[in-house]
This record gives structure tokens, C-alpha cells and sequence, in this order.
């Protein structure tokens, strides 16, 4: 499931919700990303996220397909948020569930790359100097691009 | 027509959250970029940023992608998500 | 933070212990190990987890600073069961946090690579045929060993 | 004396937690191994289990590690844990 929104997010429930009533997943792997202070030697004090609606929902559906169809899931979560956002806050989360530990850390490494690389959304920091848009990393193309090595 | 939108850096670079375009001569994104280019040649500086991405009805697709009346085509710059 | 013990674990306290007043951990990382009903082809109903008192805790704290020596963590939880588990039951849990996302991945894979191959514990399944010890699966000791391959 | 013992599958095959040695002639891990087998016969089916692991004073060894009076020596078998 696929949520994209400006409120925060509960990692408790989305653990409960991930595992209630299963006995199939022996492994769950949660993913939560969070404002950090200081990105690239930026001293941040929050962070405005913009998206493309209806597209950050396609293109996240689109990633989901993707995992599901390279290894045994059982049940996925994603959670982006939008917005204004203040150190700490957290941003996204990614929760996976599998029979299989292997199975479950690449999936959601594979859908925080893809997601970085392929996902409309887009971040401005706010800093002691201003508001700047945040420039793509080049590592991040690089993570995403072993899974394509793989397929 | 199609629907033309910016978003993020670009978007406040040209001051402008979208447009309309009569497309009865354009047939690809490529073409689409052009007409931009020569409607608003004070946008070239952004427009011409190699790494700008662009999607045709939400999907990422090539410059050379067709466009057909209807359309909703979005240009960006990459992503920095998550 | 290491604990060896017969009780049930929360992760929703566990999250909010890794996560509390840091602004530096862009990336939380959690796994939870659980009993799931069908392991190679058994049919489990329960597990006995038996452990080397002692010896656990000192495994796992080798675990921990080898993984602290090779990446940027900030905090670290390892969380194991002993005992009588039930279908579902939660048995391990592994949290990290770091500035990076790639570096907490890879932690929080690392753990649980060599807490399966290196720390004194042993599972007994109970099955409809009787009560039989798991043998070790030689996956996991090839999953162990690409990091020393890295190192 | 040196304390020896055993775990898991292992416990349950000897039907023993542990016991006590007296070390005198014993310097190695191997030697700890040797005296076992021929003081109880019966053992020799699970000791010689080419798998198994040893733990001196709690830390993974090798067979020729060396052993010294007060020694804690685990024999068990390859862990399952996680």
C-alpha cells in the first residue's frame, strides 16, 4: 500500500499492520528516513518537500509491481510525505515482509533507490543562508542502477 | 492542446507552474521543447539543462516520445526524494 | 544495546529509543526475525531457542563493535529470544541508525549475517512429526562470508 | 581441572551438560578432544562430527588453541540462531 501525505506516519502501526495475522514472513525490514541537521556540510533547519500528484503515486505503484515481481513479498508498505518538515521529522518509510531475510533487506534497499531516482519528488532545504533546492547525488543513480545489472 | 507543467527548481526558474500549447505541430517531446524554446527564448538557460527530466501522462519518457492532443507533459529537473 | 531474553520484545519502544532526540540519523533501519509456519518444507508449530549463557552476550557484542569499526552508526539495538516461541512470535530484532542509508542497510545485514553464523544460539522445531533440531544452512554461512571478503 | 560443555544436539546425543577434567596432560583443544573419546567410546559417533564447533573462555577457537587450568571448553554444534 501507498500513501503519499503531509501528516506523519506511525511507525508502530505500520509494523502492527505489516505483520498482524501472519505466520508466513520470517523477516520484516523497516526503512524510515528522517530530516537530518547536516546534509553535504549544510547546516539544515528544515526542509520543504514538493511532489508531481498523481505521478508520485503512479511511479510509486510502479516500483512496488517491480519488487513484488523479483522476490517473495508478502506484504509492502510505502509513506512518503510532503511538505514543510522540521529536524527529526521522519519522512518516508518503507516496511517489507517475507519469508526470507535476503529477500526482505534487498527490497527495501530496492525500493529506497528506486524510489530516489524515480519518484517525483523533489526537496528544498531551508538553511542559516537561505532556501536551496537540493541537487540529485550521483550516487544515488549508481545504487539504483545494480538492480538493473541484476534483472 | 496539451497541458505543459514545471516543477521545483524549474518551475520557479521560468515563473511558471504550467502552460497550454496548441499541439497541431508538434509530434514529439523533442518538438514540444523547441516550441518552448522559441516561444520563450528567456527560458533557453533553464530549458537547456541536459539533466531536466520529462514525463508524458506521468510516465518518464525519451525526448523522442509522440505526443498526441490531450497530453500532460512535465518537464523537472532530477529527483531528490526520500 | 544487547539483550538475551525470554521475553517479548516492543519495537515500537525500540524505534523510539534508536530515533529520541538525535537529528543526525537520516536513516533508521529495523529487522525483526519472527516463527513463520513453513520452514523447508516443515510444518512448524513452535521453537526452542537454547543459547551459551554468557558467551551469547560477548558474541554479539563482538558482533556489534565489528559493525560500529567498519560504518558510520550512531545507535545500535541487537534483541534475541531464548525459550519456548510460538507461530508469529517475534525472535530477533536488529535496529541501526547513521547519517546514510546504504551504511545502516548494510549494518543492520551484517548483524544478522554473523549473529546466525557466529553467536551461540540453537533452535529446536516443533513439528506434527516431533521435536527436531534446524541444522545450519549453508546460505547463511555464505551470506557471512561476502563481508569478510570486503573487509 | 578444566570445565567442558556441550550444547544443543550435541547435549542431548552425550545426554550431558558438562564436566569437569583434570588438564595436566592435556595443552591443546585437540588434546581436550582425544581424552574424551577415550574415556567415553560411546561419544565417538557426535564427537567426531567433523562440524563442530569449540569455544574456549566463551570466544570461538581453533583445535590446536591452547588450553590452560581454569579453562571453559564448549563443544556444540554449528549455531542456528537469528
Amino acid at each position: 500500500m501507498i500513501s503519499v501525505q503531509t501528516a506523519d506516519f506511525d511507525v508502530a502501526g505500520e509494523y502492527a499492520a505489516l505483520t498482524a495475522g501472519d505466520v508466513d514472513a520470517g523477516a520484516v525490514v523497516l526503512f524510515v528516513g528522517r530530516v537530518r541537521e547536516l546534509n553535504l556540510a549544510r547546516q539544515v533547519t528544515g526542509l520543504l518537500l514538493e511532489h508531481y500528484p498523481g505521478m508520485t503515486e503512479k511511479a510509486l505503484e510502479e516500483i512496488l509491481a517491480e519488487a513484488r515481481s523479483r522476490w517473495q513479498l508478502i506484504r509492502c508498505r510505502i509513506i512518503h510525505r510532503i511538505g514543510r518538515l522540521t529536524l527529526g521529522d521522519q519522512i518516508v518509510l518503507v516496511g517489507v515482509t517475507s519469508p526470507h531475510r535476503e529477500q526482505a533487506f534487498a527490497a527495501a534497499e530496492f525500493l529506497m533507490d528506486y524510489l530516489k531516482t524515480r519518484a517525483p519528488f523533489w526537496k528544498k532545504e531551508m538553511t542559516s543562508d537561505g532556501e536551496f533546492w537540493v541537487d540529485a547525488q550521483e550516487k544515488d543513480e549508481v545504487s539504483a542502477q545494480r538492480w538493473k545489472d541484476q534483472a | 492542446m496539451i497541458k505543459v507543467l514545471f516543477f521545483a527548481r524549474l518551475r520557479e526558474q521560468l515563473n511558471c507552474e504550467g502552460l497550454e500549447l496548441d499541439c497541431a505541430d508538434l509530434s514529439t517531446v523533442t518538438d514540444v521543447h523547441q516550441h518552448l524554446l522559441q516561444q520563450y527564448p528567456g527560458w533557453a538557460n533553464f530549458l537547456e539543462d541536459r539533466k531536466l527530466l520529462v514525463a508524458v501522462n506521468q510516465t518518464l519518457v525519451k525526448p523522442q516520445h509522440p505526443i498526441a492532443a490531450g497530453d500532460e507533459v512535465a518537464f523537472f529537473p532530477p529527483v531528490t526524494g526520500g
